[in-house]
């Protein structure tokens, strides 16, 4: 539950359903903070997705005008390209929408699978466990860091680096939800009425745990930003032209002085996201997860 | 507790050859080829054949994972390809600088997150409380690679009184040392100092609803002792498991933070050996980040152990 | 001297303010506690007690506030005072003891080191002294050790007598004690009672027992209190009480609870309707909505409790003569509890229903990779049969085996060895799914065991669906059917369980073990999560279905009154094996097994004249572990007529009694059986002296 | 003590040149000292100041002054060398004759490589005599003192180490006294260094910062003194500080290209080949890319080249409609290229950017490919780029020939656009022979033409490696080759 890639772990005491205080969802989301972050989310979300309309520049139209600090034209000014940085800035967003949206729900949807198997198969539990250890050694960065290697630089090797940094924590996270949960009465009383193991683990022991992969899912869309961020700065990210976050603020860097709010643009955007996201997951948290 | 730590060997070793296989697969599914990089810029064919000829890299890939497990197990960790010096000695001083940016890190990172986690979870002020929240939710969102630069704009350059970029290790100089560690420790302890208070305040504020913290007040011992020496304690689990893998994190995380304060770390070498497809380099470099996060671990089982009696062998 | 209580409460007004709303926990409640005496207080979950208590140490948490009123300990208002001042009060004037002993210490400190913290005004190598001497006190062996361990190594007995031990470490004046029983097993319990009562009694130190066992309070107090929905809503002395309660609730409680001396086929009076919700602002009196005597004047007017040692806030106040059953007390439904059930024959001649043949259940417990580290033999040889129609009751204290019994009975845990037998099919994995069909489960815990996200009538559909009972409309009619059955209307379907009391959930798991049409069920302790008027509805419930549907149970519990109350037959189980078995009646009016003795012995009965007159046999030590059972006979070593009595006994340590017939219908595994009576004292005449020790 | 205030080191303080002092220097990436003996860039900062070299060019005239040779002869195809008398290696061991045999004879190995390899290769016999050496050439050739101008003579007897890097060995004016791969280096004053009273420095310190923002940090707060290659651009925010400059380097030997994979659809049309030439907005990426450091050029010469031809250098001129023209003639409209880079080098991505963008508003579906250095140096050198690619080169600044023998974009018989071209080959055969400047002169136009027209290589722009320094270091110089020359060079 953090910035720092993969410390997205969740204590496993904390897979606690609401038994007898579970309330409808919206009840459940009623804390602030909740909704607080999924105003921010949602508004740097929307108007990323609605670039195109709010953009008042192609994201990549060079021209001579360079640098140039804010103005009616340019609000944040330009780049070095003399491209328009508003409109980079929104674009921008586009992309980290893709790879969060993209990415983020296969590694949940992937770790989950394997986390399933991995709480119901004792043998099978051992290998993946340890397979586990092995990739979460490998943290988001150096994992960044190997997969472009690979796969070179670009929103590819982002998307299978979020991906690969969330097979593991959503694996362990369903792995020990499922065996916390299986031997639970509900889930004993469902057999005894002769419900399939498959049935009985579907219909009830993901059910129930599934309020610690939503608030893991919160955190590892910020995560995603963050690494979406870490890898444009090291020079493993997205590719030019096109603008991200990451690379925005990379790029920013070398022009404080000609043009501060290159650097403000992204900078803003991406902490809000970060804090947006991790609002969520604090409310979700408090809601979902509260004994 | 050493039998403890014995029992884990077995397993330990079976990660470590397991990531060993993966490890050296990895890299080599990556385009590009060391030999080029080693030939200098625009050589002939001939050079770079040459050359991979010279590293070996025209033997089988079979032949190439059991030399170099052969030369690990020997305690061998072979020449560097691109920079030609004994890996053993580049990660010699590559992990000097990192670990002692990773430890100064580590306690800057508990100092600040246990003081901000317990303002946060065990504060009596709702002030206190708040404002910490938000340190902690700055500290957070804030990454490295934007603090870092802030840190160096504020630090070095509007207001210079530390060096913006550079290490003298801190045996030769621990005065001078301390100001090139200071600001690259910050900007990585940071979110590390954040999770911590997170985890922290969470634990505290669960501990506090615990029974006995009630049967402590009935007694009539005074808050302070009661947070210290009850809460505090009980609400420190989570917190080393969190920890541990902060260290984790403290580790990747140099890469980003090595970068931009030039601190000549494993972090930098890592990402310089993978650009430069370093194969030997990148595969200790890694195996040695997974054998850490074994150990680390270890380490961190043991230490919840030394807090809680229950999970001392003898209690088992 | 005497004249001033010890501690006077008045007006008191406790409230939690809740994103739900206000809740009015403690409302106005004055009550006083004199110098020396035991005084209980008694009432439903949920009724204040917990809350009343802290609120007198000042120690309610947020969001819970102290609206107004006074605490006057010793004449000071202990709610004028500032923190260091009130730091001097806790555990040095007034000391507390918390229901679970397992989590009030903390599990990182040692036990020493927590007692000492606690003493006032002693150099360390003093309190040190004094931590050895209340070890002592509250008798735990060697205490110089036994003070260096941490919580962990001790049992749960041992730590609440740390727990009366810290309490007492500073003499104090007063000991408030929150349910400190509950969580214990009832041949613990008893020690644990003994103990309270000793040491009020020798130290002069008054009581405050908090509790919603009738027995306890008819064993140990002086005078009590009863609270309902924030309120105290009756004052007496604790004869006065049992025989004449003014209250109507107080008679309700009394009536709904079962007894082990009154007779089987009388049907338990529950309280309908549900505690009342202490967030909506009422006005008349609380109880009126449940009361079976209220009239219009109770929901309009709030009746107030007069001052005096016997006063009940009722505006209709009894007494409701509680002791022979047949007056008029709780008119209308004693009435219609006449209506007893059909007492069934003591014998069944058909063929069993369910056969259990030498069960065995071991699990391995492992340590770290592959290495076994022993074995918990939690069942052991273990046979038993249950003839269709037929109740048979299995007893005996935490740890003993009985879910694990259960659990294998319906194949959740294979057995180690052995066999069971439905209906002429042995249970394998393969037949697992038809036994099924035929024997059902209910569980213990109602907030547990129903699967939060699904809709009652999800959870009761799929029984129905995945064994091809009923599909669409078909499985609609019969999730109504089944939810009539237990009691609750139709409607429920489409509600979450969270929705519901403890009982309703109980109605529903019921109402699910039912849907298969099963014949026998298994019901693991289904009332003792459940206040006594929701215990009461559901053993009414369960032998109504009986009754109606033939069905066949296996009860298990700890509590031997509702077993009692519930089985043809009992068997008594002790540390995996069962020890005696035989008619109900017979088995608690004449015990065979020192076992069996002591556990009846050891349960307090709602009945003052009986707690006073009666002999108990105290039980010494816990449960041991069943990881490593003792040799032989495995109660010989807490036995008061085994070989620590008499060394001459060695048998008992050496050689297994075999569970034999000892009269028609019942058999027993002991050496000596039927020389230990209920009364304490042996029937063989030869050393009665020693038993009374 | 602050760390900051004894980075910054002290000066002589005396407005004129004094003893003493640490130059402290950040470049990009960590020195290779296997490669010395061709050009790569890391390595300009130990070339010339760890080692010497036997000739060194006076950068006007490019006539060669003596370095480690005192003298020498070109008589027909002998070319002999009179070796400076009583220089030491920094080991203590003399230098003589032999050092330079084995230098040479070193650079016929196959895996050796240098860009002048193919001088090294022309030469056919060597012999020494004491500080004499004479070698023997194999054919004429024009540009047979550029490899002594690259060419440093290293340690014979330490070479086995100097390729791991464990001793670097040389004559020059500092030794290493310790060097920490990935990390950077110390050199240390040559007491005995063959120039009397010469370095006035007493060390330099080498460190490796990978990130241009960090170093620009460094010198800001005065922890730094000169860095390396600092890409202009990323340099602007010292521009304007009165304490800094930015030196170009006058060889202007940093020429940016786009070349095409002449195997690859359409680019084996030499119309689309063209259409880029002229589809590229030339000037602005002098401006935007380069900080206006160099010139806007079509070929690959420095101004200073005997082949540079000023009318020629601006055939191409920015002209979308034309571009689009011989586009839309050649069929390629929408045709979908990549246009490689390698990602480690700032300018090069900056360039692929605006090319991106030029031959998308000229109709062309362009996208710009990262690749990693290993991975864009290996397909370079395979020929195995898949479209157009973006690169610099050097070599633009000595003898001609040593550009189309040398620079690999540009070689003859093998390149990394995959162009053969008997016709190529020969016209840059004859460059390579052309003994004297009319010859050349009259080679390299053929050979203009020959580009102008085939463009294979698109060049841009003609740049300059760039020392960007505090105002407080003087008499700093480098060969034609950039390669540092601290000899004179002190702290104000
Ligand atoms: N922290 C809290 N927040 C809100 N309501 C509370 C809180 N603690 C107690 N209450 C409410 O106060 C009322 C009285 O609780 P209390 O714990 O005193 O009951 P009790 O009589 O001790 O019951 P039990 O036998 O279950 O211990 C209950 O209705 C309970 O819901
Ligand atoms: N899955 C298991 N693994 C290991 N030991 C177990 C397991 N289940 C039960 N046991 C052990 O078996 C013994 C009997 O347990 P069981 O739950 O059957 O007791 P019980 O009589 O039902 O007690 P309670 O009254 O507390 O419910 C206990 O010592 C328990 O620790
Ligand atoms: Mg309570
Ligand atoms: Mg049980």
């Amino acid at each position: 539950m953090t910035a720092t890639p993969t410390a997205t772990t969740i204590p496993a005491t904390a897979t606690v359903t609401a038994i007898g205080r579970k309330a409808s969802l919206v009840a459940r989301l009623r804390g602030g903070a909740t909704i607080t972050g999924l105003a921010i989310v949602v508004l740097v979300f929307g108007a990323g997705l609605a670039a195109p309309l709010l953009a008042t520049h192609g994201p990549d139209a060079q021209s001579a005008d360079a640098l140039a600090g804010p103005s009616g034209a340019h609000l944040l000014g330009t780049d070095e390209f003399g491209r328009d940085l508003l409109s980079r800035v929104l674009h921008g967003i586009r992309v980290d929408v893709f790879i969060t949206a993209a990415a983020v729900p296969t590694g949940a949807f992937i770790g989950t699978a394997i986390g399933l198997l991995s709480g119901v198969h004792r043998y099978l539990d051992v290998v993946l466990q340890r397979l586990f250890d092995i990739m979460l050694a490998f943290t988001a960065l150096v994992l960044g860091v190997t997969i472009a290697a690979i796969q070179g630089p670009g929103t590819t090797a982002i998307v299978l680096t979020v991906i690969g940094v969330n097979i593991p924590l959503f694996g362990r996270l369903t792995r020990d939800a499922v065996i916390s949960q299986r031997d639970r009465d509900y889930v004993i009383a469902a057999r005894v009425v002769g419900t399939r193991p498959t049935r009985v683990l579907f219909r009830h022991i993901l059910p129930n745990s599934v309020d610690a992969l939503i608030v893991q899912a919160a955190l590892s869309l910020s995560l995603a930003v963050f690494i979406e961020g870490a890898m444009s700065f090291v020079g493993i990210g997205v590719r030019p032209p096109d603008p991200s976050l990451g690379s925005l603020l990379r790029t920013s860097i070398n022009f404080l002085s000609q043009n501060p709010a290159y650097a403000l643009g992204p900078m803003v955007v991406v902490t809000a996201l970060v804090i947006g996201f991790n609002l969520i997951a604090d409310g979700l948290n408090k809601g979902l997860l509260r004994r | 507790m050493l039998a403890y730590s014995l029992r884990r060997v077995p397993s330990a070793l079976l990660v470590l050859l397991v990531a060993s296989m993966l490890v050296f697969a990895v890299l080599r599914l990556a385009p590009g080829d060391p030999a080029v990089v080693l030939a200098g810029p625009d050589p002939t064919p001939q050079a770079v054949e040459a050359v991979r000829t010279q590293l070996g890299l025209d033997d089988s890939l079979a032949s190439q994972y059991f030399h170099w497990l052969g030369g690990l197990l020997t305690g061998d960790l072979g020449d560097s390809y691109i920079l030609g010096a004994p890996i053993a000695t580049l990660i010699g001083s590559g992990l000097g600088a990192t670990l002692e940016l990773t430890l100064a890190a580590l306690v800057l990172a508990i100092l600040i997150g246990g003081t901000l986690g317990l303002a946060l979870g065990a504060g009596r002020r709702r002030t206190v409380r708040t404002g910490a929240g938000a340190v902690t939710g700055l500290a957070f969102a804030v990454p490295p690679y934007v603090s870092g630069v802030l840190l160096v704009l504020l630090f070095s350059i509007a207001w210079p009184i530390l060096p913006a970029a550079g290490r003298v290790a801190l045996l030769d100089d621990p005065e001078i040392a301390a100001q090139y560690l200071l600001m690259p420790a910050l900007c990585l302890a940071l979110p590390a100092a954040a999770v911590i208070a997170r985890f922290l305040a969470a634990s505290l504020r669960r501990v506090q609803d615990e029974d006995f913290v009630q049967t402590g007040i009935a007694k009539g011992i005074s808050a302070r002792r009661l947070l210290f020496r009850h809460v505090l304690p009980n609400a420190l689990p989570p917190v080393i498991t969190a920890l541990g893998i902060q260290i984790g994190q403290l580790l990747g995380g140099a890469i980003v933070v090595e970068a931009i304060f030039a601190w000549p770390g494993i972090g930098q070498l890592l990402l310089n050996a993978v650009l430069g497809r370093d194969y030997l380099l990148v595969q200790d470099l890694l195996l040695l980040a997974v054998a850490v996060s074994v150990i680390l671990q270890t380490v961190t089982d043991l230490a919840h152990a030394a807090i809680d009696p229950r999970l001392r062998p003898e209690a088992r | 001297m005497s004249e001033q209580p010890l501690l006077q409460v008045r007006d008191l007004v406790t409230r939690f303010h809740t994103p739900r709303g206000v809740v009015r926990a403690v409302d106005g409640v004055s009550f006083d506690v004199h110098a020396g005496e035991t005084v209980a207080l008694v009432g439903e979950s949920g009724s204040g007690k917990s809350v009343t208590a802290m609120s007198v140490l000042d120690m309610v948490r947020r969001p819970g506030r102290i609206e107004s009123g006074q605490v006057l300990f010793k004449g000071r208002d202990l709610l004028t005072l500032n923190e260091p001042e009130m730091r001097e009060v806790r555990g040095a004037g007034i000391g507390m003891i918390f229901q679970d002993p397992m989590s009030t210490l903390n599990p990182l400190m040692r036990i020493r080191d927590q007692i000492i913290e606690g003493v006032r005004g002693l150099s360390r190598h003093q309190a040190r002294d004094r931590a050895v001497e209340v070890m002592t006190q509250v008798g735990i062996p060697d205490p110089e050790a036994r003070l260096r361990d941490y919580p962990h190594a001790y049992s749960g007995g041992m730590r609440q007598r740390v727990m009366i031990a810290m309490a007492l470490a500073n003499r104090p004046d007063l000991i408030i004690a929150d349910e400190p029983t509950t969580a214990l097993d009832v041949t613990v319990q008893a020690q644990i009672l003994d103990l309270l009562a000793t040491l009020g009694r020798e130290l002069g130190t008054a009581v405050v027992l908090i509790t919603h066992n009738l027995g306890v309070v008819a064993r140990l107090c002086d005078r009590a209190m009863v609270m309902y929905g924030g309120r105290i809503v009756e004052r007496a002395p604790v004869d006065e009480l049992f025989t004449a309660p003014q209250h109507p609730y107080t008679a309700g409680l009394l009536a709904a609870t079962p007894r082990l001396d009154a007779g089987r086929d009388v049907r338990l009076v529950p309280i309908e309707g549900r505690p009342p919700d202490l967030i909506a602002k009422s006005t008349g009196c609380a109880y009126a909505p449940r009361c079976p005597a209220a009239e219009d004047r109770c929901r309009t007017e709030t009746p107030l409790l007069g001052p005096g040692e016997r006063a009940a806030a009722c505006l209709l106040p009894g007494p409701f003569t509680n002791a022979d059953a047949g007056t008029d007390s709780a008119p209308d439904t004693r009435a219609a509890g006449e209506v007893s059930h059909a007492r069934l024959p003591l014998a069944f001649d058909s063929e069993p229903l369910l056969e259990v043949r030498a069960i065995s259940k071991h699990f391995a417990v492992r340590r770290g990779w592959g290495r076994n580290k022993g074995s918990v033999r939690a069942v052991d040889d273990v046979s038993l049969t249950i003839a269709p129609g037929e109740t048979l009751g299995l007893v005996g204290e935490s740890g003993c085996g009985k879910s694990t019994l259960g659990k294998v009975v319906l194949g959740i845990h294979p057995a180690t060895s052995g066999e069971v037998r439905y209906d002429g099919t042995t249970l394998t994995k393969a037949s697992l799914r038809t036994v099924r069909r035929g024997v059902q489960m209910v569980f213990q815990d109602p907030y547990s065991s129903l699967d939060p996200r699904m809709t009652v009538g999800a959870l009761l559909r799929e029984p129905l669906q995945v064994n091809d009972i009923a599909r669409g409309e078909k499985a609609d009619a019969r999730v109504a059917e089944l939810l009539e059955l237990v009691g609750l209307g139709s409607e429920a379907g489409s509600r979450y369980p969270h929705e519901f009391s403890g009982g309703q959930r109980q109605r529903i798991a019921i109402a699910r073990a039912l849907a298969v049409d099963p014949r026998v069920v298994v019901c693991d302790e289904p009332v003792s999560a459940l206040d006594v008027s929701l215990q009461a509805q559901i053993v009414n419930l369960l032998r109504e279905l009986q009754e109606r549907l033939g069905l066949a149970y296996l009860f298990i519990a700890h509590d031997l009154a509702v077993v009692r109350h519930l089985s043809h037959r009992i068997a008594v189980m002790y540390l995996g094996r069962i020890v005696e078995m035989g008619p109900a009646d017979e088995i608690t009016r004449s015990p065979l097994h020192p076992y069996t003795a002591s556990l009846l012995s050891a349960v307090p009965e709602p009945d003052p004249r009986v707690e006073h007159t009666r002999e108990r046999i105290i039980l010494t030590g816990d449960l041991p572990s069943p990881l490593n059972p003792p040799a032989a006979c495995r109660f010989h070593g807490r036995c008061p007529i085994g070989p620590t009595r008499f060394p001459e006994r060695s048998i008992c340590a050496t050689t297994t009694p075999p569970l034999a017939e000892h009269s028609p219908g019942r058999t027993v595994a002991c050496h000596f059986p039927g020389e230990l009576t209920i009364a304490g004292t042996t029937s063989t005449s030869s050393r009665p002296q020693e038993i009374h020790a | 003590r602050s760390a900051l205030h004894e980075a910054s080191g002290k000066g002589t303080g005396k407005g004129g040149p004094a003893a003493g002092g640490i130059l402290r220097i950040a470049q990009s990436s960590d020195i290779q000292p296997a490669t010395v003996f061709g050009h790569n860039n890391p390595n300009m900062t130990i070339c010339r100041t760890v080692f010497n070299t036997l000739i060194e060019y006076d950068h006007k005239t490019l006539q060669p002054l003596p370095g480690l040779a005192q003298s020498w002869e070109l008589k027909g195809d002998t070319l002999t060398f009179r070796l400076r008398p009583g220089v030491t290696y920094h080991s203590g061991r003399p230098f003589d004759a032999r050092d330079v045999v084995f230098a040479i004879t070193n650079l016929h190995k196959d895996n050796v490589s240098s860009q002048l390899k193919h001088v090294a290769k022309a030469i056919a016999d060597i012999d020494s005599d004491g500080l004499d050496v004479r070698l023997k050439l194999a054919r004429p050739m024009s540009n047979v003192f550029d490899l002594f101008e690259i060419l440093v003579i290293p340690d014979r007897e330490s070479i086995a180490e100097l390729a791991k890097g464990s001793r670097i060995i040389g004559t020059g004016p500092f030794r290493v006294a310790s060097y920490s791969p990935g990390a950077g280096l110390k050199l240390r004053r040559n007491e005995k260094y063959f120039k009397p009273s010469r370095p006035y420095l007493d060390g330099v310190d080498i460190t490796i910062v990978s990130q241009s923002q960090s170093m620009l940090s460094s010198m800001r707060s005065g922890q730094t003194h000169l860095v390396l290659d600092i890409a202009p651009l990323d340099a602007v925010g010292i521009t304007n500080d009165r304490r800094f400059k930015v030196v170009a380097a006058d060889p202007y030997d940093s020429a940016y290209y786009v070349a095409s994979n002449v195997s690859v659809k359409p680019l084996d049309d030499k119309r689309v080949r063209q259409a880029i030439a002229w589809g590229i907005d030339r000037q602005r990426i002098l401006d935007q890319v380069l900080g206006g450091i160099g010139t806007t050029s079509s070929l690959p010469w420095s101004p200073t080249s005997p082949a540079y031809d000023a009318a020629k250098a601006r055939h191409y001129t920015y002209n979308p409609d034309r571009a689009k023209e011989l586009i839309r003639e050649a069929g390629a409209r929408g045709a979908r290229l990549d246009i490689v880079y390698n990602a480690g080098l700032g300018a090069n991505a900056r360039i692929a950017e605006i090319v991106q963008y030029n031959l998308s508003q000229a109709g062309i579906d362009a996208r710009a490919v990262p690749l990693q250095a290993a991975d864009f140096q290996g397909r370079l050198t395979g020929g195995k780029l898949p479209g157009l690619f973006v690169n610099g080169h050097g070599f633009g600044q000595l003898a001609p020939a040593t550009l189309v023998k040398g620079a690999f974009p540009f070689n003859a018989d093998k390149n990394a656009s995959n162009f053969v071209s008997p016709e190529y080959q020969s016209i840059a055969n004859a460059l390579w022979s052309a003994a004297d400047p009319a010859a050349t002169k009259a080679a390299s136009d053929r050979v203009n033409d020959f580009l102008l027209d085939q463009q294979f290589v698109t060049d841009l722009v003609t740049s300059a490696h760039t020392f960007t320094v505090t105002k407080r270091l003087r008499g700093l110089a480098y060969s034609m080759f950039d390669y540092l020359n601290l000899d004179d060079a002190y702290l104000d």
